[in-house]
Parts: C-alpha cells; sequence; structure tokens
C-alpha cells in the first residue's frame, strides 16, 4: 500500500510528445486578439452582453487584468490564462466518467459526448479555466458558415475548455515522425494570432525547441504553484522593481 | 446479562461488600510492597534518564531530544488522564455495570501530578511561536502559549482530582468508622469531611459528580487539541491537520477503555477481586473497545484520503514522514494493535465475552497507542526548521536512546505507583455506587426461569 | 423502564393499527396537498431539462448550490434513522421502542430525495444513466472508481439497500399482525408479506439477532455514507473544502440534523396519529439529551475546522472565511445558521421543561434543521465564490425561483412518502412495544417503586 | 404412521409454561412442542428447546464475496481503461478501498437477512394449523404427536388451562 499510493507523475517523459506554452508576459499588451482567434477557431459561442450580466460566459482564453505596485506608481497588468494542462490536474480525478483525462501528450483533453455535466472538474480547477455550457450555444446567421468544421460544437450541458487546437496538432502529426516536425511547424490559433509573438508552442520534450529553452528562462514561474498541480504552460515576467 | 435456567443467581448485600471491601483495603501484604518497590526503581531510573537529557539543555538543537519525553507525556494524557471520563460518561448514561470500576477510573487522576509535572520541560522544550505556525496565531508567547497551556492542563487536573476526592467522601467515612485509630484512619477523618449520609449530602454528592464529570468531559478535548496544535501540528511545517484533536480524544477514549481493561485483570489475577470484576465488567467493556478500534482507523483515514487525494506539495512531504516513509514501521505496527487485531478478535463474541479476549486485546492496544504517539510526537521533535513552507529535508524515523526508553518506562510506571499508592488510601472500589447497584438489582421468577431486574432511576 | 400504563396485546393491536386499518379523511387531504407540491417541483424539473440549467441561478464559478446543498441536507437527515435505532439497539435502551421504525423510515425516502439530487443537478440527467445505473456496456468506458462522485452513489445505493432490509426484516411480525386482523384483498398482500411468520421461539429468536446484527453492521455504513459525501469537499482543492476534519464533521452534523428531524417527527405522529399512550415526555427528553452531547461533539469538530482553517494563515482560506462570516448577505445567513443550530437550542435543551415540553421540542427541532440547511449552503457556495485569486469572474450565487421550488418539493415528496408508508405499515412497531410490556418490572427500594427491565 | 397436531391456545402465559412442563413429563419430546406468541419472551421463558442456528458465519460470507466483486470491479476497471488522471497511480489504492469497503458491509447486510429468513424457515406457504388470537394477546401451544396420544396430549393441554384446542 505505502509504495502504491506514492503519487507518480503524470506524463512520461519519454513520449515523443509533450505539448507545452510559453506565454511571455512583459511582451503582451492585453490586446485580446488571442481571444478573438480562440473563439473563432474552436467555435465557441459569441459571448453576448448577456452571458456576461449572468456570468456565463463562454471563454478557453481570457485576459485577466490585475494590478502590480500601490498608488501612485501603480501599473495595469494583463495575464492570459488558459487551461494550464496541469500534469497533475485537479479536474481530472473528480470526473466520474473520464470525461476529462491526460493523454500522452502531455494534453489535458475534454471529450463531450462522455461529460455529462457534473460540473465537478470546474469546481476543482484553480485556474477557472473551464466554462460549462448552461443554454444551448447560438450563433447570429451570418456566422452560420464560418464554423470550424475540425471542432465539435459543444452541446448543452457539457463543460468545456482549452483543447491547445488538438485538431491542429492532430493535423500536423498525423502520419509524420517527431523528427519530420520543425520546430514551430504549427501553432494554436491564440499563439498564431500574438500580434507582440508573446507566446510560443511547441513540444517540450524536443531539448531543442524553444519552448524547452524559454521554460528555462530565468523569469519563468507557473500560476499557483504551491498548489502542486504541476502546469505545463508557463509564464516569463520580469520582476518589477520600480513597482512594488 | 446471560444466566443458565434454574440456577438462581445471588448477590451480595451491601453490608457484606463493605466488610469484605475495607478488609481488603486494611490488609497491605508483602505483594504490595514489592511491586510499590520495583516501581519506584522504575520510576527514579526515568528521573535518571530525565536527568540525563536535561543537561543537553532545550536548546533549538537539541529539541530531537525531548521527542519521546513529549511522546510519554500525551500517552499518558491519553491513557491515565482520559480515565475520568469513562467513569462520568458512564454515570451520565447510568449504566449499572460501570459500577465496580469508577473508582478505578477516578483514581488514575492522581496521576494528573506526574503528568503535569512532565508538560514544564515539554513546553521547556518547543521553541517560540514567532516566526512559526500556532495555535496561538499573534499572542505574547509567554502569556498565550505557555501560560495557557500550564493553566488548561491545571484547570484538568484540579477537576480530575476534585471529582476524586468528591465521590471518594462515603467511602472515607466508611474507612473513617471502620478503623478509627490508625494513620489511615485519621486521615480518612479529613477527608470524609464530616459526611454522615444525610439527603442532603447525597444531593450534593450526586449532582457534584454529574457537573465535575460534564465539566472534565468538556475540557479534555481542549486540552488533547492544545496538545496536537502546540506540540505536534506547530512543529511540522504546513501541515494543516484539523482532525487531529479529534483522533487524538477518540485514541484516548481507547485508550481509557484498554486501560481500564487491564487494570481490572491485573486486580482479578493478583488481587483476588473475581467478585466485582465479573464477565459482565469486560463484556459491556468489549463492545465500546471494538468501536473505538474502528473509530480509530476512521479517524486516521480520514485525515490520510484527503492529504493523498489533495497532495499539494506540504501534504505530499508529510505524508512521507508520518506514513509513507519515515514512520511507516511505528504506523504499521499500530495499525495492527489498534485496529485490526481488536477487529479480527473482537466481532466474535466468545472472544468478547471472556476476561481473557478483551484484556489481551486491551493490552495490544496500549502497547499500539504509545507507538503511535511516538510517530506523532518524536517526528515533530525531529523537524530542525518549524518555520519553513513546505519541509526539507524529511527527517528520518529517530529510534531511542538509553536515556530516552528510561524517560518512557519511568514516566509510565510513575503513573502506576501513583495509582497504587492512592488505592491504598482511597478503597479501590466505590463502596457506596457497588452498594447503590446491589439495592437496584432484583433476581424474580419469570416463567419457566429466574431472571434478574435491574432498575434505573430518572 | 419509562412505561406508565400497561396495555394489553388487543389495546396495542387496536390503537397502532387504526390508521393502517381504516382511512381517515385528514390523510387524503393532507397528501393531495403535498402532491399539489410535488407535481410542481415534477413539472420544475421537467422545465429546467428542457431549457437547460440556464434556468437555475448557478454561474462561474459557483458550480454547485442548492441542489448539492440539498442532497447532503437529505443525506444527513437520513443519518438519524439508523443512529437512532442501530445504537439504541446495541445498548439496548428501552426508550427506543417506539421511534426506531419512524427513524428508520425516514432514513429511507430521505435518501432516496437526496438520491434525487445529483440527478437532476447535472448538465444532461439523460446521460447519467451511463454514469451510475445501470452499468453499461455500450458505452465502452466504465465510470472512474477515483473519482469521489463514483464513491457517493456506491456508498448511498449501499446505505439505501441496507436500510430498506433492515426495515422489512423489523417488519415481518407486525404484517403478521396486520395479515391476522385485515380482510379482503388486503389479508392475501400482507399474507404475502409476513411470509407466513408463527412467531414461535425460533423466528422471534432470530428476530431478536437480526436486530442486533443488522445494527452492527449498518452503523459502519452509516459513518462511511456522510464520510464519503464529505470527501466530495475534501479531496478537493477548494479552499476552505480541503479539510481532514469535514469526515467527521458531517457525520455528527447530519446525526445532529437527523435527530432533530426525528423530534420533529415523533411529535408530529403523536398529534397525527393520537399516539399519547405511546411517545411520551420521557422520549422526547431522551432524545434532547442525546442530542445536547451530538450538537456539542458536532461544535467540538467546527471549532477545529475554523481553527485549522485560519491556522496556515492561506490568503484564499481567510477570504473565504471573511466572506462567510462578515460579508453580507452571507454574514447574515452565517448568523442565522449559528444560532438555529447551536446557540439558541442547545441551552434551551439543558432545561427539563423544554425537553419536556413538545411544543418546545417542535420549534427547537425545526430551528436545527434550517440552521443545518443554511450550514451546508454556507460551506458550499462561499467557497466556490472565492476559490482562487483569479479575480476576474469572482460572482455571487442567487437561487432561482425553480430551483426554490424543486428544494420544496422534495420536501413534500418526504412527507408524502411517510404518510403513504404510514398507511399501510405501523409507524411504531407493535411487537418492540409488546416485548417492552413483557419486560416491565420494578424494584423495591424503600418505600418508592423505582421502575426496571428483566434482563435477558 | 400419521402424525397429528393440536394446537392449544391459552391467555395466561404462566399455564404455557406449565403445560409444556407437563407435555414434556408425559414423554411428549420437547422437538415435538411448538409455542406461537405475538411477541417475544426473553428465551427459554416456556422451558422450550433452544433452537441452534449458524446465522454468524452467514455474513462472513457475504462479506467475502463483497469484497471480491469490489475487488474485481475496481482493480478491473483501472486496469482495462489505462488513463491518467490527476497524476493519480493507474492502480489507486485508497480509492479503491473505500469501494470495495462498502461492497463488503452491502454483501454482508443482504447475506444477514438472507440467513435470518432462512434460519427462521422463512418464508412458508401455508400457516398450518394457527389462530388468529395469537396475535392479540394469546399463547399457542402446538402438540406434533402420533394419532393414538392425541387424546392425551388433548387432556394435558385442558387441564393446563388451554382455553380451545385446535386439531389438525
Amino acid at each position: 500500500m505505502a509504495t502504491q499510493t506514492q503519487p507518480q507523475s503524470a506524463t512520461d517523459r519519454s513520449e515523443a510528445f509533450r505539448w507545452s506554452m510559453v506565454i511571455d508576459l512583459d511582451r503582451c499588451t492585453g490586446c485580446e486578439a488571442c481571444v478573438v482567434a480562440c473563439q473563432s477557431e474552436n467555435n465557441v459561442p459569441i459571448n453576448l452582453q448577456s452571458a456576461y450580466d449572468q456570468g456565463r460566459v463562454l471563454e478557453w482564453i481570457r485576459l485577466e487584468r490585475y494590478w502590480e505596485g500601490d498608488f501612485p506608481n501603480i501599473k495595469a497588468r494583463f495575464i492570459p490564462v488558459l487551461c494550464q494542462h496541469c500534469d497533475n490536474a485537479p479536474c481530472e480525478p473528480v470526473c466520474p466518467v473520464y470525461a476529462t483525462y491526460h493523454n500522452n501528450e502531455g494534453l489535458n483533453v475534454q471529450v463531450y459526448n462522455r461529460c455529462v455535466g457534473t460540473r465537478y472538474c470546474g469546481n476543482n480547477c484553480p485556474y477557472h479555466a473551464r466554462s460549462f455550457n448552461y443554454w444551448e450555444p447560438v450563433w447570429p446567421e451570418e456566422l452560420r458558415h464560418q464554423l470550424n468544421p475540425d471542432v465539435t460544437v459543444r452541446t448543452r450541458g457539457v463543460m468545456e475548455k482549452c483543447s491547445m487546437c488538438v485538431q491542429r496538432i492532430r493535423r500536423a502529426t498525423r502520419s509524420k515522425t517527431p523528427a519530420q516536425i520543425p520546430d514551430g511547424a504549427f501553432d494554436p490559433a491564440c499563439v498564431q494570432a500574438c500580434p507582440t509573438s508573446a507566446m510560443t508552442f511547441g513540444n517540450s520534450n524536443n531539448p531543442e525547441s524553444r519552448v524547452s529553452k524559454l521554460r528555462e528562462d530565468e523569469r519563468r514561474f507557473r500560476v499557483f504553484e504551491s498548489l502542486g498541480t504541476d502546469p505545463n504552460v508557463v509564464y516569463l515576467k520580469q520582476v518589477d522593481t520600480n513597482g512594488a | 446479562m446471560a444466566l443458565d435456567e434454574h440456577a438462581i443467581p445471588s448477590f451480595p448485600t451491601h453490608q457484606e461488600v463493605a466488610k469484605d471491601i475495607l478488609e481488603r483495603y486494611q490488609t497491605v501484604d508483602q505483594r504490595y510492597w514489592r511491586w510499590i518497590s520495583v516501581l519506584a526503581l522504575l520510576f527514579v531510573a526515568g528521573i535518571v534518564g530525565f536527568v540525563l537529557r536535561l543537561n543537553e539543555g532545550f536548546g533549538e538543537e537539541s529539541r530531537s531530544n525531548w521527542g519521546y519525553l513529549v511522546a510519554t507525556l500525551s500517552f499518558l494524557l491519553s491513557t491515565f488522564l482520559a480515565m475520568p471520563i469513562l467513569s462520568a460518561g458512564l454515570r451520565l448514561a447510568k449504566a449499572n455495570w460501570r459500577r465496580p470500576f469508577t473508582r478505578i477510573n477516578e483514581n488514575m487522576a492522581i496521576t494528573g501530578l506526574l503528568v503535569y509535572l512532565m508538560l514544564i520541560p515539554a513546553l521547556l522544550a518547543l521553541p517560540a511561536t514567532e516566526g512559526r505556525l500556532s495555535v496561538w496565531f499573534d499572542f505574547p508567547h509567554w502569556m498565550a502559549f505557555k501560560g495557557g497551556n500550564l493553566m488548561v492542563w491545571g484547570t484538568l487536573v484540579l477537576i480530575g482530582l476534585s471529582l476524586l476526592l468528591l465521590v471518594a467522601a462515603p467511602d472515607m467515612a466508611a474507612v473513617r468508622d471502620h478503623m478509627p485509630n490508625s494513620r489511615r484512619g485519621k486521615i480518612a477523618r479529613i477527608m470524609a469531611a464530616g459526611w454522615v449520609g444525610s439527603t442532603r449530602q447525597w444531593r450534593v454528592l450526586h449532582s457534584g459528580a454529574l457537573l465535575f464529570g460534564a465539566f472534565y468531559l468538556l475540557l479534555y478535548p481542549t486540552v488533547q487539541t492544545l496538545m496536537q496544535a502546540d506540540f505536534q501540528a506547530g512543529l511540522l511545517p504546513g501541515i494543516k491537520d484539523a482532525i487531529a484533536p479529534a483522533t487524538a480524544v477518540i485514541n484516548a477514549l481507547q485508550g481509557a477503555v484498554a486501560l481500564t481493561l487491564v487494570t481490572m485483570y491485573i486486580m482479578r489475577r493478583f488481587g483476588g477481586y473475581e467478585r466485582y470484576f465479573g464477565i459482565d465488567q469486560f463484556w459491556s467493556l468489549a463492545k465500546p473497545l471494538l468501536a473505538f478500534s474502528l473509530l480509530w482507523f476512521y479517524f486516521w483515514w480520514a485525515s490520510f484520503i484527503t492529504f493523498w487525494y489533495g497532495r499539494q506539495p506540504g501534504e505530499s512531504e508529510l505524508l512521507k514522514l508520518l506514513i509513507l516513509d519515515s514512520y511507516r514501521n511505528p504506523l504499521m505496527i499500530s495499525f495492527f494493535l489498534n485496529f485490526i487485531g481488536p477487529l479480527v478478535a473482537l466481532i466474535w463474541n466468545p472472544v468478547r465475552k471472556s476476561i481473557w479476549g478483551p484484556t489481551l486485546v486491551a493490552a495490544g492496544i496500549l502497547v499500539g497507542g504509545l507507538i503511535n504517539h511516538i510517530r506523532w510526537y518524536v517526528s515533530a521533535f525531529s523537524v530542525e526548521d518549524p518555520g519553513q513552507h513546505v519541509l526539507s529535508p524529511i527527517p528520518a524515523g529517530q529510534l531511542p536512546t538509553a536515556s530516552d526508553a528510561l524517560i518512557v518506562v519511568g514516566g509510565i510506571s510513575g503513573c502506576i505507583l501513583l495509582f497504587m499508592l492512592i488505592s491504598k488510601l482511597i478503597p479501590v472500589i466505590s463502596i457506596w455506587e457497588v452498594g447503590e447497584g446491589l439495592r437496584l438489582v432484583k433476581v424474580r421468577k419469570f416463567l419457566g426461569r429466574y431472571a434478574i431486574v435491574i432498575a434505573k432511576s430518572h | 423502564m419509562y412505561y406508565r400504563r400497561t396495555l394489553t396485546e388487543a389495546q396495542i393491536n387496536q390503537q397502532l393499527l387504526g390508521t393502517v386499518l381504516t382511512t381517515p379523511l385528514w390523510w387524503i387531504i393532507i397528501l393531495s396537498g403535498l402532491g399539489i407540491i410535488v407535481a410542481g417541483a415534477v413539472s420544475a424539473v421537467g422545465f429546467m431539462v428542457n431549457q437547460g440549467l440556464g434556468v437555475t441561478g448557478l454561474r462561474q464559478p459557483v458550480f454547485w448550490g442548492f441542489f448539492i446543498t440539498n442532497f447532503i441536507f437529505w443525506v444527513g437527515i437520513s443519518h438519524a434513522g439508523v443512529m437512532i435505532s442501530a445504537i439504541l439497539r446495541l445498548s439496548q435502551a428501552e426508550w427506543r421502542r417506539p421511534m426506531v421504525r419512524a427513524a428508520e423510515t425516514m432514513t429511507v425516502f430521505s435518501l432516496m430525495a437526496s438520491l434525487v439530487m445529483p440527478l437532476i443537478h447535472a448538465g444532461r440527467p439523460w446521460r447519467i444513466f451511463y454514469w451510475v445505473f445501470p452499468y453499461d456496456w455500450a458505452r465502452g468506458i466504465w465510470p472512474d472508481v477515483r473519482s469521489p462522485l463514483v464513491w457517493d452513489p456506491i456508498a448511498i445505493t449501499t446505505y439505501l439497500l441496507s436500510s430498506t432490509l433492515f426495515v422489512y426484516t423489523a417488519l415481518i411480525p407486525d404484517l403478521a399482525i396486520i395479515r391476522d386482523r385485515s380482510t379482503g384483498w388486503r389479508k392475501p398482500v400482507y399474507g404475502a408479506l409476513a411470509l407466513g411468520w408463527h412467531g414461535n421461539p425460533r423466528q422471534w429468536k432470530l428476530q431478536g439477532l437480526a436486530g442486533i446484527l443488522l445494527s452492527a453492521l449498518i452503523l459502519p455504513v452509516f459513518v462511511s455514507v456522510h464520510s464519503i459525501v464529505s470527501w466530495d469537499f475534501g479531496v478537493s482543492l477548494v479552499p476552505s473544502w480541503h479539510v481532514t476534519v469535514f469526515a467527521p464533521y458531517f457525520v455528527i452534523g447530519a446525526v445532529h440534523s437527523g435527530v432533530s428531524a426525528v423530534v420533529t417527527l415523533m411529535i408530529i405522529m403523536r398529534k397525527l396519529y393520537k399516539l399519547e399512550n405511546f411517545i411520551w415526555e420521557e422520549h422526547i427528553d431522551a432524545l434532547a439529551r442525546l442530542l445536547i452531547v451530538v450538537a456539542s461533539a458536532w461544535m467540538f469538530l467546527f471549532w477545529l475546522d475554523l481553527i485549522f482553517a485560519l491556522w496556515l494563515k492561506e490568503e484564499q482560506e481567510m477570504t473565504v472565511w471573511h466572506l462567510r462570516m462578515f460579508e453580507p448577505p452571507w454574514s447574515w445567513l452565517f448568523f442565522v445558521f449559528f444560532m438555529a443550530s447551536f446557540v439558541i437550542p442547545v441551552p434551551l435543551w439543558l432545561f427539563r421543561r423544554v425537553r419536556r415540553s413538545f411544543t418546545w421540542m417542535l420549534w427547537t427541532s425545526l430551528l436545527v434543521n434550517v440552521g443545518m440547511f443554511l450550514e451546508r449552503f454556507l460551506i458550499i457556495v462561499p467557497a466556490l465564490m472565492r476559490k482562487g485569486p483569479m479575480t476576474f469572474d469572482y460572482a455571487t450565487y442567487r437561487p432561482s425561483p425553480i430551483e426554490f421550488t424543486i428544494i420544496g418539493g422534495t420536501i413534500a415528496l418526504v412527507a408524502s412518502f411517510l404518510l403513504v408508508f404510514s398507511k399501510f405499515f405501523p409507524l411504531i412497531p407493535l411487537w418492540e412495544e409488546k416485548e417492552g410490556q413483557i419486560l416491565i418490572d420494578s424494584v423495591r427500594v424503600g418505600n418508592v417503586d423505582v421502575p426496571g427491565l428483566v434482563k435477558e | 404412521m400419521a402424525n397429528t397436531q393440536l394446537l392449544g391456545l391459552f391467555q395466561d402465559t404462566q399455564n404455557v409454561a406449565d403445560a409444556m412442563g407437563k407435555q414434556k413429563g408425559n414423554r411428549f419430546p420437547v422437538e415435538d412442542l411448538d409455542i406461537y406468541s405475538g411477541s417475544p419472551f426473553p428465551e427459554g421463558s416456556f422451558g422450550e428447546h433452544d433452537p441452534e442456528h449458524r446465522l454468524f458465519m452467514v455474513p462472513l460470507v457475504g462479506a467475502l464475496i463483497g469484497f471480491c466483486i469490489g475487488l474485481l470491479w475496481t482493480a478491473g476497471t483501472q486496469i482495462s481503461y489505462p488513463l491518467v488522471t490527476g497524476g493519480k497511480p493507474l492502480l489507486s489504492i485508497p480509492p479503491m478501498t473505500i469501494i470495495m469497503y462498502e461492497n463488503t458491509m452491502l454483501g454482508a447486510i443482504i447475506f444477514t437477512v438472507l440467513g435470518v429468513l432462512f434460519e427462521s424457515r422463512l418464508p412458508k406457504r401455508d400457516l398450518g394449523l394457527y389462530d388468529e388470537r395469537i396475535t392479540e394477546g394469546y399463547i399457542g401451544l402446538l402438540v406434533d404427536c402420533p394419532e393414538e396420544r392425541a387424546s392425551a396430549a388433548e387432556g394435558l393441554l385442558t387441564t393446563a388451562g388451554a382455553e380451545e384446542i385446535k386439531k389438525a
């Protein structure tokens, strides 16, 4: 029992891929291009005023604004928050139906047609990265034809969250060996859209990739390290000396 | 109470009981003195061990020396000092079978004196509350932390002693009248405090006993909370184990029942008290013993599953220290002695309904309890820096040195010594309570058999 | 030992089977009243399933609200039944006799009510049947046994089955009694249910053994059930949920609310079914004494929870507890909860006059359950509102009329279940009452007769 | 030789105890005497012979079966769907323990109930010689004896104070 109950790391490092992301906050301007890109790529319903009023916004990536320092030298900062694809994801083991689990490429995946909507994963996610379909999703008529055919349109009553554009990953890696996939050959929508290229995506099991290098940057930090969730998304930020 | 057909059960009268107990009380034979001397010897050895530790001082670097003293302290708190709870609780519940052994439990309150003395070095061994987490949060150090402990523990001991003295008064009066001229008789005269057994006195006695019992019941968890919070949780970085004090209380109740059983057995075997500690007492106590053994596991599990599942860095480190690595073997032993063993043995009615069965299990439980307290407190005291957020490095398990062993043995035998001494001053079986019980029992013919009728006043 | 007047078996039959053999008018009226409420709740559920969970007050980040609160509340209520009957059976407390069956049936029905909650609170209830029952093979994957949400249904089904069997086993002798009294179509039905019970020594002996054995076996289940419910919260990472003390804290709290519910039930039964000869001040008094102990233990664990929540001085813990205790409207609710479930009733129960007055006990016990509902609510919602430092979608939760309707519906549901049950089976075990009558005796001390019992 | 049954109905419990004694005294083996009562009496009240049973083994069997089912189920699920969730071990023992525990208890309880029914020889299709007044306070003393001794048994029952005697 003693040995069995030893926590073990989720992701097998020997796997070919371990998709991770690095976000350089010193470059982020909070323009929300990533948010828009994500919405159109992943068929996320348009969040109308009413959605915000009800507090039932569906967003896979959001810009959280926070204040740094005290008045007078106080600064507004932005942090793009998406699913951190934690290796020890708190959301996974609480799901009764395996609707969310960790795949062997380091991704925390959500299986929509397994989901029954207990919303336990949402409670247990400290990053508020998961959103729930309280209503049947609807699109304005003129947008009906821009829906991405590669991505399921989620029905009412299921949880959804960032998949790191798994559809793009699948397309890029289909019948290819890791060697055949150059670093940066493809990107998730948010990374692709970022004008200041604050976001970097890649295979961190490949020591040569930009991600692997940036993950070692001295500005690195991960959100809520103390919870032991071991996120796969790393943020870079210069510690502001004159602020705070 | 089961009885075979056509055998007419008979009970002694109050007078017979009083006469018998007082005679046993009066005679102090060789064997008694032999026991006393052995225990005294061990106790002195314990003091020697303590002195040996003492000249290494109470500094930060020598804190780990005191782990075993604190473990002993907590063990004594959770066995000897938990005994009055048992009698108080059973008295509140008006259980008739309690009567022969309530006095044992109350006499155990005397050990509070020794435990209180042991508390002082334990407190000295603790680091200041500044710069670490503690249940006293930001209160000034001396006033709250050490002063508070001394005050609360002191109150507990005082309540225990006053319960003991109050409930003993009628029997002291009996002693006073039985042997007026002997020295003990004269002491009894003082302790009886002019007891004549008037209606008013009895009313005072009954309500007083209930009141003190209730106070003890209420205060005891507080003391256990302080024990856990200050001596364990306060030293383990990043621990947030809210259940620990409750666990300690439950284990203490298990220990109290076990100690009662063992004491009764020894008194049967060597003191010749068979007629008072019958199968009824052992059988009835075996049930709560089983219940508390199950709860032992339940409370342990409740905190284990939470840590195992939550698995924040701080928690995993503590799991390694307390359960998975450093102190795994102590846990395994006490797991077997406090849970598996009792469960497997006591689910069988024939075992429960025997003298040897519960006694054997109880003995195991006491040993396991001691080891469990060692796991709790020695581990906590072997942490170098309680101030850090996540425990590192994880200290290895710490085996007792010679002086540690002496302290453990000495502390325990000291308590037994005190109990045996007081038992020659206050009759070890409550004459009035047994007598009261006898008045409430009658034998009647019930159709084809004889049956016992037990009355309860409410 | 509480037998003031002795009744013959015939009298006991005639007084306790009255409502079983005849149908009073008030019964129909009350039942139809409750039926209307239940119907309302059912249509509310239908509307919700049809429209989606948007019709509730739930929102980010408060994913759980009234439904889960109500789930815990009913599981809590269900804990009195077994607690009373099993513990009192094992300790052979005489005053258990009139209340065991009522308590056990309440267990069964409140468990049913609680089981409804997690089913309807899910996003796609129709898919729940993939999740617990029946275990499907078509879906190609079984539920993840690591999830607390799988432990729950297993524990609760175990508890439900066991307590149902418990009730039925103890019911057999009474079914035989009804079989012998009833006429017409009832006779064969009850005859079949009574399984041809004769009441010979062998059967009685095993009936007694069954009582002891089943009690001993159900007690551990009863403890485990609410512990497992508590681990839904305990094993999560949500601040102020991730606490080791939750398991015993929930269990004791459940017993607190459950025993109070039994008090309420007993008093209402006594009034409705004219059971003055069977339910007396002494019984309620004994229950109230029990409640004092339980409530104090519960308070102890509550304080442990609070102290150790502040222990680590974690910012988020502090925020949650601050929200709970000091920020309206939560502070108001907290105040009501604290007053209602402990501060008001417990000191009152210390007075013998209160313990022995049915009116007082009725209201105090109701008060406790109001408080305990709020307790569960306060455990769940404020914690979710402030579960992380991500201030972006901090929001509050306001239950919608739909939710209120459904909560009310469950109360009506349990009540009507109890009414229907009491129409076909006696809520007070006849044979246990009769046994009590046989064993009653008294011992003469001086010139008072102290009531006593024949011990076996 | 065909056996016959007599059921004597008594109102006074003491008489039943005496009647039992008498019947035994007259070489009616105690196994052939049975007592029907509307409420339980302490064991041996009527000097009836103590029915032996093996009830205590039954729950253990049930517990064992329940445990095995729980083990197969939990271990089976985790092994056959090796999906990593939250970095928990693929074969996590603590969660298994909880479910196995519940199943063990359920098995034990179900088997206990079955055992109780079996040991108390229920269900019976027909009641045989029985009287409805038994559940109203009367005590029935059932004598099972050879034809030619029926009259003797009847005599004893009447002298013992049976209010009414039914014959099969």
